[in-house]
C-alpha cells in the first residue's frame, strides 16, 4: 500500500529532523520542541498504521502520547524556568557543572 | 497521480520544511511558530487518514495548549536569539547522526513487513458511527486503565510544575 | 641390658635439660659442671656395660636392634626411634662418651669464669646426646637426626662467643656447609629408599635390613649415585674437600669444643657413616675411588696449609682435616677397620693436642691479660719456650705429637701405617694404589713436619711472649692437667688394640682385637671385596719395607722441622721471601674461602637481590600494580567521555542506536 | 554433643555479640572476653581429637538444608576428616595465642580489634569444616573482611597499600573459582547431583578438557592464597604491615587455606587435570622454594624475611601434595601444621621485638642475645624449627614431603627442592646472627627487657608443639592416614588401564595443556606400580 | 460495536490494581492534607506515606500465587508483578524514610514530595504489571515525569536544576525512540497487547527476518535500557545522581532500575522469546559494556554520589548478565538482586545523607575520613552496604550476583560470567576506598556529631537487615523469586 509507505517515510523524515534538532540545538526549549517533533512523527506513524491495520489502538496510543507530551511540557518548561531562575540561561551548554 | 496524492505531497513538503525551520531558526519564537505549522500539517494528515478526532485534538492539545505554553515560557524568560557562538562539531556530528538515523529508518521501513489489516475498522464504519464515538468506545473499554493513569500523570505534572517553577518565598 | 640402651643418649639429654633450663638459676659453676660431666660419665658407664654384654655374645649375634617407639610412619615409609647395638656403634659410643667425659671435666677448669658457663655445658651435653644418637641410631633417619644435631651443636658452640662477629660467622659457615653435606645425605637416603623399594619392594631405611638385602644392590650404577650422595654428606660433616673450609674457622669456638667436636667425635661422623654403610660403598668401585682420592688429596692439601699457619689451633685444625683425609683414604681403599682404628687413635691424640693447646692458650691469655697486651694468645710467634713453664702440658703434648707423627710404638703409628699399607696393597683400585700411597706418605711427611714445627715453636726455643708476661705463665690446674694425662696415655697405648698381624706375630701373636671385634660389621663388605677383586699377595718383606719407609718419613719430617725451627730459624723466613707468592697462597689457605665467596656466596646474594628488586618488585609487583594502573588510567580516560554536555550524551545514545540498528540491518 | 563443630565455629560470634555490649573503655574486659571466647572455642575443639575415629569418613557431620531455590540446593553440611581435623585444632589453638599476643600492642580500638579477631576465627574454622562447596566459598570470602580491617586499621605505615592489595589479589582469584564452582555444579546436575555436597562431586566424571579449565580456576584461587610463586607478592606486604596477631593468623592458618583447598577440592575433584598440571605446579613450587629463599636472604626487614620464608615453606607443601602419594601428602599436611606453629611463633617473636623497638630492620638490631637470653633461646628454637632441624616439627614434614616427592614422578623437582634445606639454613641463620649475635652496639637496644611472663607463656605451647611434633608425630599422622589414603587413591589415575587410555585423550582434547607426565615416562611408570594396590 | 457495560465490568478486577489504587488515593489525600495542615515539619507525612506503603505491600502480598488479568488484558496480577511491586514499595518506603531529614536540612521541605514519590511508585508498579504497551508506556511516563520532578526537586539548588534538566531532556529523547519502537511493533503485529504480540511473533514464519520487528523491538528496549542505565544509554546517570537530592538519588537508583528490568523481562521473555537469539547477543555486549564502563569509571571518582552512580551502572550490567541468560536462575537472580540492591544502595545513600553537611550535599569520599572512629555503628552499617555492593558474602549482594552469574553459566555464557566476576573484583577497589577513608584515615577536621532522626534510623535498620538476612538465609526470598519467574 503506497499510501502507508508515504506516511511512514514522511514520519521517518520528521523523526530524523527532530533527532537532528535534539542533537544540534543549544536552547533547551528548542531541544524540547524538537523532541515534540519526534513524538509527532511517531504519532503520524501510529495513525497511519492504525488506519492500515483497521484498528484504533494506534490512535488511542496517539491520544496518550499527546497527554504525556502535555505533561512533559508542563514539567519540562517548569524545569527550564527553575533553571533559568538560577542560571539566567536555558542554554544546555550551561548545564555543565557536573561532569566526569 | 490523483489529487489526494498531490495534496499529500504539498502538505508533506510544508511539514518537512517547517520541521526544518524548527531546527534551523535562530529565534526560538520562530522555531515555535514553525512547529505549530508542522502540527497543523500533521492534523491535515490525520484528517486525510480519516481520523478527524485525532486531527482535532492534535490542534487543540498540541497547537493550542502545548505550544502556547512553550511560547509563553519563551516570552517569560525573554529569550531572544539563539547562541551567537558556533558549535560546528556539534552541528556536524548531530547532522550526521540524524541523517544516518533517517537512512536507517527508511531502510527499516522498506525492508520490514507490516501486518495485514487485522481490525474491523473501515472507512464506512467510521463514517457511519463517527470517529469520536469509535475512539471513545475503545478507549473506555480496552484502554480504560491507561486512560485513568493519564489522570494521575497529569496530576503529577501539575504538582511538579508547581513545585519546580514556584519562586522561593523569601 | 640392651633394652636400656636408650639410657645412653638420655643421660646427656637430661643433663642438657637441667643445665639449659635451670643453669641460669643454678649459677654455681661446680654444680653445673658436675651435672654435665656426670651425665656423660653415666652414659659412659652404661656404654661400658653394654659393651661387656655385647662381647658376651657370640660374634655373629652381635647385632641387636632396640626399638623404643615408632617415630614417623606414612605409607610404606617407616622410621623408628630405635637403636642398633653392634661392635661398631658400641665402639663409637665408648669413644664418644669416654672422650666426652674427659673433656667435660677439662672444661670445668677451662671455662671457669666464662659468661654463660651453663650454656656451654648444656650445649656440650646436647652435643653428646646428638652424637650418641648418630652412632647408635638403627636407621638412616635417626642417624640423620644425630647428624644434624651435632651440626647444630657445633654451630652453637662455635658461636659460643656470639658477640664476636668472627665466631658467629664461623658458626654459620659450619652449619651451612654441613647443610650442603646434609643435602647429599638426604638425597642418598631418598634414592636408596626409593630404589630399593621400587625395584625390590623392600621399603626400609634400617641398617640391618639394608645390610641383609645388600645383595640386591648391583655393582655401580644406582649404588654409585647413592653412595656419592652419602659421601657428599660425609665431606660436609668430616671437612673433606670441597667442604672443609668451615673446620679451620670453627676454631673460633672454645678449645674444648675444638677438641671434642672438631677433632675427636663429630668430624669423624662421616667416617663412621661410611663404615656403617660399607656394604653399600663397596659395591661401587667408582665411589670407593672417589672416597680414596678425596681422602688422599685432603690429607695432602690440608697438610700443606698446616705448614704455614701461625695460629696454634689452626695448625691443629688443618691437621685434623688432614687426618680425616687419612681415614677417608682408608675407607676408600676398603680398609674399613683401619679407618675406624685411625678414627679412634686420632680421637685420643688429637683431643689431647687440642686440650694441650687449650692449656697453652689459657695460660698465654692469662699472662697477656696481666700485662694488658692485645697480642694474640693463639699465635705461635708469641710463644716459645713454654716447656719450662708448663712441663706436664709439654709432656702430654709431645706424646700426642709423637703419636700423630707416626713414631713406632705410639698409637698413631699403628693406625696410620695400617692405612698406608692398605692403600698400597689393597687390590681395589689397581694402579691407583701407588699414587694413593704416595699422597698418604707425603702427607705423613708434612704431618710430622708441621706438628713438630708446632711443638718447637711453642715449647722450645726462646720465649717470645711480650716482655714481663712470662712470669705469669704457669702450669694449668689439675682439672685441666688430669684429662691431658688420661688422653696422652691413650694416645700412647691406644694403638695396641689394633696391632697389625705382622707385628703381632712378631711379639708372640698379639691378636688384632679391633679387627676381630669389628669384623662382623664389615663382613658383608669384606666378603664382597674378596669375591670381586683379585687379591694379590704381597710379601711380608714389602710390608716391612713400607713400614720402614713410613718411619723414615716421619723422622725426616721431624728432622726438617728441627732444622728449620730449632737449628736455623732464619731459613723459613728466607724461604718465604724466596717464594712469596707460594707462601702467601699457602698462608691464605690457597684462597679457597675467597673462591667460595666469589663463586657461591656473592652470586647468591646478588641473585637474591636481583630477584627481589628486579623480579619481585619490578616484574611481579610491576605487573600487578601495572594492571591496576592501566585500569585506573582507563577509568581516568573514559570518565572524560562524561563531558557534562547534554548533547554529548544525546549523541552517545543516538550513536548507540545507530550502531545497534545498523548491526541488525546489515547482519 | 552432636553439633560440636557448629558450637566451636560460632562460639566466636557469640563472643562478638558479647563484646558489643561492653563499653570500649574497659579494654581489659574486652581482651579477657575475647581470650575467654577463643579459649572456649579451643576447649570445645578438643573433644574432636579424642572423639575422632581413625577412619576415612567425615565425622561430626551436621547436614541440614540451607538454601533451596532454583537449580541450586545448598546445605549447611559440615564435618571433618583426618585432613581437616588438625587444621581445625591448629586454628583454635593459635587463636588464643594471637589474642594474647596483642594484649599490649594494640591499645586503640581494642573492641573492634577483638571483634575482628573473633570474626576471623569463625571464618577460618568455617572454611575448614565446610563440606558444601558453596558454604566453603562463603567462609573463604568472609575471612577476607576481618583480615582486611586488621591490616588496614592496626597495620604499619604502608598498611593501606598492603590491605587493599591483599584483598583484591585474593578476591581476584576466588572470583574465578566461583565461576568454576558454578560450572561444576551444573555439570553435576546433568549427572543427577542435586546439591553442593562435596562428596557427591568426587564421583563425578568430568571430561579431561573441562577438568583442565576447572582445575585451573580452582588452582589459581588457591595458588594465590598459598601463595605460590609468582603470585606471592601480596604476602610480604600483607605480613609486613599486619599487626602481630594478623601476621600470625595469616601465616599460621590463612595460608593453609590454599593448600587445604588443593587437597580437599582441586585435586580430588579433578584428578586427571591434577596429573596434567603436576609438572607445572611442581615447577612453580620448586621455583618458589629456591626463589623465596634467595630473596629472603637479602631482606632487610625481619618480617619480610619471615614472609618470604613462608613462601618457600609452602612451596614444599605444594610439592608434597602433588607428589600424590601417601608420604608426600602426609608430609604436606604435617608441614601445614608445622609451618603454622613455627612461622606463627616467628611472627610472634618479631612482634615482641617490634613492640619494644618499633622497628623491624635487621640493621637496627644486633647482639640482643646478651640483653635478652630467654628471648634468644626461644628465638633460636623457633629458627631451628623453621630450618627443619631434626627433632623439631619442621623436619618431619619436610622429610616426608621429600620422600614422597622422590617416590613420585617429581623426582627431579624434589632433588632441586632438597637444596632448599641449605638455603633455609642460610637465610634464617644469617638473620638470626645479625639480630641476636654480635656486639650490642646500638644504644637503643641496651635497655631492652627480656620477655615477660605473658610472652613466655604464649610461646610455651608453641614450643611444646615444636618438639612434640618433631619427636612423636605419629599420633598426628595416624589420624590423617585413612583420609589421605582415600584421597590419594581417588586422585591416583589407575595404573594400567587408564594410564594408557588417559594420556592420549588428555593430549587430544587439551593440546594447550602443560606437558603431561608423558614427558617423564620412566619416572611415572614406577609410581603407579606399588603392589599395595 | 455496542458496549455491554456489565461485560465490561466483568473484565475489571480492581483487586489487581489495589496497591496502585491505595497509593494513588493516598497520594492525592496527602496533597490535600499538606495544603490544609500548615505544619512546618512534614514528618507526619512520612509516617502517613509509610502506612500507605505498608498497606499496599500487604495487599500485594495477600494476592501471592494468583494470576489474574484485568482491564481487558492491559494489566495483570501475577507473582512476577507482585514481587516487583514489593521491591518498589521497599524502595519507596526507604526513600520516604530518608527524605525527611534531608529536605529539612536542605530547606526544600515541600510536602508534595511524598505524594510524588507515591505516584512514582504507582508508575513503576504499572511497568511491572502492565501487559499492554500502552500501560507500560504510561507507567514509564508516570514514573519518569515524577522522577524528573524529584531530580529537580531542590529547585534552589543549581545542581538539582541541572540534574532535572538533563534527566528530563534525555529521558524525553529516549521516549522518542521508545515510542517509535512501539509504533513499529504495533505496525508489524497489529496489536499492543503483550500476550498477543507474543502469539503473533511466535507464529511468524520468519520473525527474525522481519527487520521492522527487530528494530521495533530494539528501539522499544532502548527506552527501558535508558531507565536502567545500560551503556550506551547510561550517560545521564552520573550527572543526575550527583545533582539530584540524595534521597531521590537513592530512590532513583533502586526503584526505576527495578521497574526497567521488570518491563524488560516481561517484554523480552513474554513478548519476544521467539527472538531470543537476536536479543541475547545484543544484551551480552551491552552487559559487558555496562559493567566495564560503570566499574572502570567509578574507580576514579571522588564524589561519593557520583561513584555510586557509576557503580549503579555496573550493577545494571550485572543484572543484564542475568537477563542475557534469560533462564529461571538468571531472572530470579535479577529479582533477588533488585530487591537486595534496593536495600543496600538506599542504605548506603542514607549514610551519605547523614554524613553530608548542609549546603554541600555532595560529599566526597574524603568526607568519610574518620567515620569509623567517631561513629563506629554508622561506619559498620556503611561497610555492610559496601561489602554487599561489592558482592562479598554473607550479604544479599553476593547471593544476588551468584544467581545472576550462575544463570549465565547455566546457559553457557562462561565468558560473560568471567568478565562479570572480574569486573566485580575490580569494583572492590572503589568500595574499599570508602572503607579506607572511614577506618584507615583520621578525620581532617573535627567531625560533627551526626544526628540521626528516627525515620533514618529505621531505614538504616531495615536496610541493614535486608542486606544481611537474605545473605545468610537467602532461600527465604529466593523461593519467591523463583515462583515469580516460573511463568516465563
Amino acid at each position: 500500500m503506497d499510501n502507508l509507505n508515504s506516511y511512514l517515510i514522511l514520519s521517518a523524515v520528521l523523526f530524523s529532523i527532530g533527532t537532528i534538532g535534539v542533537l544540534t540545538r543549544k536552547n533547551a526549549i528548542v531541544v524540547f520542541m524538537c523532541i515534540e517533533l519526534m513524538l509527532n512523527a511517531v504519532n503520524l506513524t501510529f495513525v497511519a498504521f492504525s488506519r492500515h491495520l483497521g484498528n484504533l489502538d494506534g490512535q488511542i496510543f496517539v491520544f496518550f502520547i499527546m497527554t504525556v507530551a502535555a505533561a512533559e511540557a508542563a514539567v519540562g518548561l517548569a524545569m527550564f524556568i527553575a533553571f533559568f531562575n538560577n542560571r539566567e540561561s536555558i542554554d544546555i551548554d550551561d548545564a555543565n557543572i557536573m561532569k566526569w | 497521480m490523483d489529487i489526494s496524492s498531490v495534496f499529500f505531497a504539498l502538505v508533506a513538503i510544508v511539514a518537512v520544511v517547517s520541521a526544518l525551520l524548527v531546527v534551523t531558526c535562530k529565534n526560538p519564537i520562530n522555531s515555535a511558530l514553525a512547529l505549530v505549522l508542522t502540527f497543523f500539517c500533521l492534523a491535515t494528515f490525520y484528517a486525510m487518514l480519516n481520523a478527524p478526532f485525532m486531527a482535532a485534538i492534535q490542534i487543540i492539545v498540541y497547537a493550542g495548549a502545548i505550544m502556547v505554553l512553550v511560547i509563553f515560557t519563551i516570552m517569560l524568560l525573554n529569550i531572544r536569539v539563539d547562541e551567537n557562538k558556533k558549535h560546528s562539531h556539534q552541528l556536524a556530528l548531530g547532522s550526521v547522526i540524524g541523517i544516518i538515523v533517517l537512512m536507517m529508518t527508511g531502510l527499516v521501513l522498506t525492508r520490514g513487513k507490516v501486518s495485514q489489516p487485522v481490525g474491523d475498522i473501515t472507512n464506512e464504519l467510521i463514517n457511519s458511527q463517527g470517529h469520536t464515538e469509535l475512539i471513545g468506545k475503545v478507549m473506555f473499554t480496552d484502554f480504560l486503565l491507561p486512560f485513568e493513569v493519564t489522570s494521575i500523570l497529569l496530576l503529577v505534572a501539575i504538582v511538579g510544575a508547581v513545585i519546580l517553577a514556584k519562586r522561593k518565598l523569601s | 641390658m640392651f633394652d636400656n640402651v636408650w639410657l645412653i643418649p638420655l643421660f646427656p639429654l637430661i643433663g642438657f635439660l637441667i643445665n639449659g633450663l635451670l643453669g641460669k638459676k643454678i649459677k654455681n659453676e661446680t654444680i653445673i659442671g658436675t651435672i654435665g660431666s656426670v651425665a656423660v660419665f653415666a652414659s659412659f658407664i652404661t656404654a661400658v656395660m653394654i659393651f661387656m654384654n655385647l662381647i658376651g655374645l657370640p660374634a655373629n649375634e652381635r647385632s641387636v636392634n632396640v626399638k623404643i617407639f615408632s617415630w614417623i610412619s606414612a605409607g610404606n615409609f617407616n622410621a623408628d626411634i630405635a637403636f642398633l647395638i653392634d661392635p661398631l656403634s658400641c665402639l663409637m659410643m665408648l669413644v664418644v662418651t669416654g672422650i666426652s667425659t674427659v673433656i667435660h671435666i677439662y672444661s670445668i677448669g677451662y671455662m671457669h669464669g666464662e659468661e654463660g658457663f651453663y650454656r656451654f655445658f648444656a650445649y656440650l651435653n646436647l652435643f653428646v646426646f646428638s652424637m650418641l644418637l648418630l652412632v647408635s641410631g638403627n636407621n638412616l633417619l635417626l642417624m640423620f637426626v644425630g647428624w644434624e644435631g651435632v651440626g647444630l651443636c657445633s654451630y652453637l658452640l662455635i658461636g659460643y662467643y656470639f658477640h664476636k662477629k668472627s665466631a658467629s660467622d664461623a658458626g654459620k659457615k659450619a652449619f651451612v656447609m654441613n647443610r650442603v653435606g646434609d643435602f647429599g645425605f638426604l638425597l642418598g637416603t631418598f634414592t636408596l629408599f626409593w630404589w630399593l623399594g621400587q625395584t625390590h619392594d623392600v621399603w626400609t631405611i634400617q641398617f640391618t635390613e639394608l645390610a641383609k638385602n645388600a645383595d640386591l644392590f648391583p655393582t655401580g650404577g644406582i649404588v654409585t649415585i647413592i653412595t656419592l650422595c652419602f659421601f657428599l654428606g660425609a665431606t660436609g660433616k668430616s671437612a673433606q674437600i670441597p667442604l672443609y673450609t668451615w673446620l679451620p674457622d670453627a676454631m673460633e669456638g672454645p678449645t674444648p669444643v675444638s677438641a671434642l667436636i672438631h677433632a675427636a667425635t663429630m668430624v669423624t661422623a662421616g667416617v663412621y657413616m661410611i663404615g656403617r654403610m660399607s656394604f653399600l660403598f663397596i659395591r661401587s668401585p667408582e665411589t670407593m675411588l672417589t672416597v680414596a682420592v678425596v681422602g688422599a688429596c685432603t690429607a695432602l692439601f690440608a697438610a700443606t696449609i698446616g705448614t704455614a699457619q701461625n695460629d696454634i689451633k689452626r695448625v691443629l685444625a688443618y691437621s685434623t682435616v688432614s687426618q680425616l683425609g687419612y681415614m677417608f683414604l682408608a675407607m676408600g681403599v676398603g680398609a674399613f677397620t683401619a679407618g675406624i682404628f685411625h678414627l679412634m687413635t686420632h680421637a685420643f691424640f688429637k683431643a689431647c693436642l687440642f686440650l694441650g693447646s687449650g692449656a697453652v692458650i689459657h695460660s698465654m691469655h692469662h699472662a697477656l691479660h696481666h700485662v694488658h697486651s692485645h697480642d694474640d694468645a693463639q699465635d705461635m710467634r708469641n710463644m716459645g719456650g713454654l716447656k719450662k713453664f708448663m712441663p706436664l702440658t709439654y709432656l702430654t703434648f709431645l706424646t700426642a705429637t709423637i703419636a700423630i707423627a707416626g713414631i713406632p710404638g705410639f698409637s698413631g703409628f699403628f693406625s696410620k701405617d695400617e692405612i698406608l699399607w692398605q692403600a698400597f696393597a689393597n687390590p681395589l683400585h689397581g694402579s691407583m694404589n701407588t699414587v694413593l700411597w704416595a699422597f698418604g706418605a707425603c702427607a705423613a711427611l708434612l704431618t710430622a713436619f708441621y706438628m713438630f714445627r708446632l711443638v718447637f715453636m711453642t715449647f722450645h726455643g726462646t720465649c717470645r711472649i711480650k716482655a714481663g708476661a712470662e712470669k705469669h705463665l704457669h702450669e694449668s690446674p689439675m682439672v685441666i692437667v688430669v684429662p691431658l694425662l688420661i688422653l696422652a696415655f691413650f694416645a700412647a697405648v691406644g694403638g695396641y688394640f689394633g696391632v697389625p698381624k705382622l707385628i703381632g706375630d712378631l711379639f708372640g701373636g698379639i691378636p688384632n682385637y679391633l679387627e676381630h671385634f669389628l669384623s662382623p660389621v664389615f663382613a658383608n663388605a669384606e666378603a664382597y671385596m674378596h669375591a670381586h677383586t683379585h687379591h694379590a699377595h704381597h710379601s711380608h718383606a714389602l710390608e716391612w719395607g713400607l713400614m720402614g719407609t713410613s718411619v723414615v718419613i716421619a723422622v725426616v719430617g721431624i728432622s726438617v722441622a728441627y732444622m728449620l725451627y730449632m737449628v736455623n730459624p732464619d731459613i723459613p723466613k728466607k724461604f718465604t721471601s724466596a717464594f712469596p707468592v707460594l707462601h702467601r697462597a699457602v698462608y691464605n689457605k690457597w684462597y679457597v674461602d675467597e673462591i667460595y665467596d666469589f663463586v657461591f656466596v656473592n652470586p647468591c646474594k646478588a641473585l637474591g637481590r636481583l630477584l627481589w628488586k628486579g623480579f619481585d618488585v619490578l616484574v611481579v609487583d610491576g605487573i600487578v600494580n601495572g594492571v591496576a594502573t592501566v585500569v585506573m588510567a582507563f577509568g581516568g580516560v573514559i570518565r572524560y567521555f562524561q563531558t557534562g554536555q547534554i548533547y554529548n550524551y544525546a549523541w552517545t545514545m543516538a550513536f548507540g542506536v545507530v550502531v545497534i540498528v545498523g548491526y541488525y540491518l546489515f547482519k | 554433643m552432636s553439633n560440636i563443630l557448629s558450637v566451636m565455629t560460632f562460639l566466636p560470634i557469640l563472643g562478638v555479640l558479647l563484646l558489643l555490649f561492653i563499653p570500649k573503655e574497659s579494654k581489659g574486659v574486652l581482651r579477657s572476653v575475647a581470650l575467654a571466647t577463643t579459649l572456649a572455642s579451643f576447649a570445645v575443639s578438643l573433644p574432636l581429637i579424642t572423639g575422632f575415629q581413625t577412619n576415612a569418613e567425615f565425622q561430626f557431620v551436621e547436614n541440614v538444608p540451607w538454601i533451596a531455590a532454583g537449580p541450586f540446593a545448598m546445605r549447611y553440611n559440615i564435618g571433618i576428616d583426618g585432613i581437616s581435623l588438625w587444621l581445625v585444632v591448629l586454628t583454635t589453638f593459635i587463636m588464643p595465642i594471637s589474642v594474647l599476643s596483642t594484649w599490649t600492642a594494640v591499645e586503640e580500638h581494642v573492641k573492634e580489634y577483638m571483634i575482628c579477631m573473633l570474626l576471623l576465627e569463625t571464618g577460618l574454622l568455617g572454611a575448614f569444616i565446610s563440606l558444601d562447596l558453596f558454604l566453603f566459598y562463603i567462609f573463604w570470602e568472609v575471612m577476607l573482611i576481618p583480615m582486611y580491617f586488621m591490616i588496614g586499621i592496626w597495620g604499619g605505615k604502608n598498611r593501606l597499600y598492603a590491605a587493599v592489595k591483599f584483598f583484591i589479589y585474593t578476591m581476584f582469584g576466588s572470583m574465578l573459582m566461583l565461576v568454576a564452582l558454578i560450572y561444576l555444579y551444573f555439570l553435576g546436575t546433568k549427572a543427577g547431583i542435586t546439591d553442593f555436597s562435596l562428596v557427591h562431586f568426587f564421583d563425578l566424571k568430568v571430561d579431561p578438557s573441562t577438568q583442565t579449565w576447572l582445575f585451573a580456576a580452582f588452582a589459581l584461587a588457591f595458588a594465590i592464597k598459598v601463595p605460590m610463586f609468582p603470585l606471592h607478592t601480596w604476602l610480604p606486604d600483607a605480613h609486613t604491615e599486619a599487626p602481630t596477631a594478623g601476621s600470625v593468623i595469616l601465616a599460621a592458618i590463612m595460608l593453609k587455606m590454599g593448600t587445604y583447598g588443593y587437597i580437599r577440592f582441586a585435586m580430588p575433584l579433578f584428578p586427571e587435570a591434577s596429573h596434567q598440571f603436576t609438572p607445572f605446579i611442581a615447577t612453580l613450587a620448586v621455583i618458589g622454594i629456591i626463589y623465596a629463599a634467595l630473596v629472603a636472604m637479602v631482606q632487610e626487614d625481619v618480617k619480610k624475611l619471615v614472609a618470604y620464608s613462608s613462601v618457600a615453606h609452602l612451596g614444599f607443601v605444594m610439592l608434597g601434595l602433588f607428589a600424590m602419594n601417601e608420604q608426600g601428602v602426609t608430609g604436606a599436611l604435617l608441614q601445614n601444621l608445622n609451618h603454622g606453629i613455627s612461622t606463627g611463633a616467628l611472627f610472634l617473636i618479631v612482634g615482641f621485638i617490634y613492640e619494644r623497638r618499633h622497628t623491624r630492620l635487621i640493621t637496627d638490631f644486633g647482639g640482643l642475645s646478651k640483653q635478652m637470653p630467654i628471648f634468644a633461646t626461644i628465638f633460636m628454637i623457633v629458627t631451628l624449627s623453621s630450618v627443619a632441624l631434626p627433632g623439631t616439627n619442621g623436619f618431619v614434614g619436610e622429610f616426608l614431603i621429600l620422600v614422597g616427592g622422590f617416590e613420585s614422578s617429581l623426582r627431579w623437582w624434589t632433588i632441586v627442592a632438597s637444596s632448599g634445606v641449605i638455603f633455609a639454613a642460610v637465610y634464617m641463620l644469617w638473620m638470626f646472627q645479625r639480630v641476636m649475635f654480635g656486639e650490642l652496639d646500638n644504644p637503643k637496644n641496651q635497655k631492652l627487657l627480656d620477655l615477660n611472663a605473658r610472652e613466655i607463656g604464649l610461646m610455651i605451647p608453641l614450643l611444646i608443639m615444636v618438639f612434640f611434633l618433631g619427636v612423636y608425630p605419629n599420633p598426628f599422622i595416624k589420624k590423617m592416614t585413612p583420609a589421605i589414603n582415600k584421597i590419594v587413591a581417588h586422585t591416583r589415575i589407575e595404573p594400567v588401564k587408564t594410564a594408557k587410555a588417559a594420556v592420549p585423550t588428555v593430549e587430544d582434547t587439551a593440546p594447550h595443556a602443560v606437558p603431561t607426565q608423558s614427558v617423564n615416562p620412566h619416572a611415572s611408570q614406577p609410581v603407579a606400580a606399588p603392589a599395595s594396590h | 460495536m455496542d458496549i455491554n457495560v456489565a461485560q465490561l465490568f466483568q473484565t475489571i478486577n480492581l483487586n489487581v490494581i489495589m496497591p496502585e489504587i491505595i497509593l494513588s488515593v493516598l497520594g492525592m489525600a496527602l496533597l490535600l492534607v499538606n495544603v490544609f495542615i500548615p505544619s512546618k515539619s512534614k514528618t507526619y507525612l512520612v509516617w502517613l506515606s509509610l502506612i500507605g506503603i505498608v498497606l499496599a505491600g500487604f495487599t500485594t502480598v495477600t494476592g501471592w500465587g494468583s494470576n489474574i488479568t484485568s482491564f481487558n488484558g492491559s494489566v495483570v496480577q501475577d507473582n512476577f508483578a507482585m514481587f516487583f511491586k514489593i521491591i518498589f514499595l521497599v524502595a519507596a518506603g526507604l526513600a520516604v524514610l530518608i527524605s525527611d531529614q534531608y529536605v529539612e536540612r536542605e530547606e526544600c521541605n515541600y510536602g508534595e514530595l511524598y505524594p510524588i514519590i507515591l505516584f512514582t511508585t504507582v508508575g513503576m508498579m504499572l511497568m511491572a504489571s502492565g501487559t499492554d504497551l500502552m500501560t507500560l508506556f504510561l507507567g514509564l511516563e508516570l514514573m519518569s515525569i515524577s522522577l524528573y520532578v524529584l531530580a529537580g526537586f531542590n529547585r534552589a539548588n543549581v545542581k538539582s536544576n541541572e540534574a532535572g534538566m538533563k534527566y528530563f531532556l534525555l529521558g524525553a529523547f529516549s521516549t522518542g525512540f521508545l515510542l517509535y519502537g512501539m509504533a513499529l511493533v504495533y505496525g508489524v503485529t497489529g496489536t499492543t497487547r503483550v500476550a498477543k504480540i507474543a502469539e503473533i511473533v511466535s507464529g511468524m514464519p520468519s520473525a527474525a527476518g522481519n527487520t521492522m520487528l527487530l528494530i521495533g523491538m530494539f528501539l522499544l528496549l532502548v527506552g527501558f535500557l535508558f531507565k536502567i542505565a545500560a551503556a550506551p544509554f547510561h550517560m545521564w546517570t552520573p550527572d543526575v545522581y550527583e545533582g539530584a537530592p540524595t534521597p531521590m538519588t537513592a530512590f532513583m537508583s533502586a526503584g526505576p532500575k527495578a521497574a526497567g528490568f521488570a518491563a524488560l523481562l516481561r517484554l523480552l521473555l513474554v513478548a519476544f522469546p521467539a527472538l531470543k537469539p537476536e536479543w541475547s547477543d545484543l544484551l551480552w555486549i551491552l552487559a559487558v559494556l555496562t559493567m566495564t564502563i560503570g566499574n572502570f569509571t567509578a574507580l576514579r571518582q571522588d564524589n561519593i554520589k557520583r561513584m555510586l552512580a557509576y557503580s549503579s551502572i555496573a550493577h545494571a550490567g550485572y543484572a543484564l548478565v542475568g537477563l542475557t541468560a534469560a533462564n529461571s536462575t538468571g531472572t530470579s537472580g535479577i529479582l533477588f538482586y533488585m530487591l537486595s540492591y534496593a536495600f543496600m544502595n538506599i542504605g548506603a545513600f542514607a549514610v551519605i545523607i547523614l554524613v553530608g553537611k548542609k549546603g554541600e550535599p555532595n560529599g566526597t569520599v574524603m568526607d568519610f575520613a574518620g567515620l569509623g572512629r567517631k561513629h563506629p555503628l554508622l561506619a559498620v552499617t556503611m561497610s555492610l552496604f559496601l561489602f554487599s555492593l561489592a558482592g562479598m558474602p554473607p550479604t544479599a549482594g553476593f547471593i544476588g550476583k551468584f544467581y545472576l552469574f550462575s544463570g549465565a553459566i547455566q546457559e553457557g555464557y562462561i565468558w560473560l560470567a568471567i568478565i562479570g566476576v572480574m569486573n566485580s573484583a575490580a569494583s572492590v577497589y572503589y568500595y574499599l576506598r570508602v572503607m579506607v577513608f572511614m577506618y584507615f584515615k583520621p578525620a581532617e577536621e573535627e567531625f560533627d556529631w551526626v544526628t540521626v532522626s528516627a525515620p533514618v534510623a529505621l531505614s538504616l535498620a531495615v536496610s541493614a537487615a535486608g542486606t544481611l538476612i537474605p545473605g545468610v538465609i537467602p532461600s527465604m526470598i529466593l523461593q519467591y523469586a523463583q515462583q515469580a519467574v516460573k511463568f516465563f
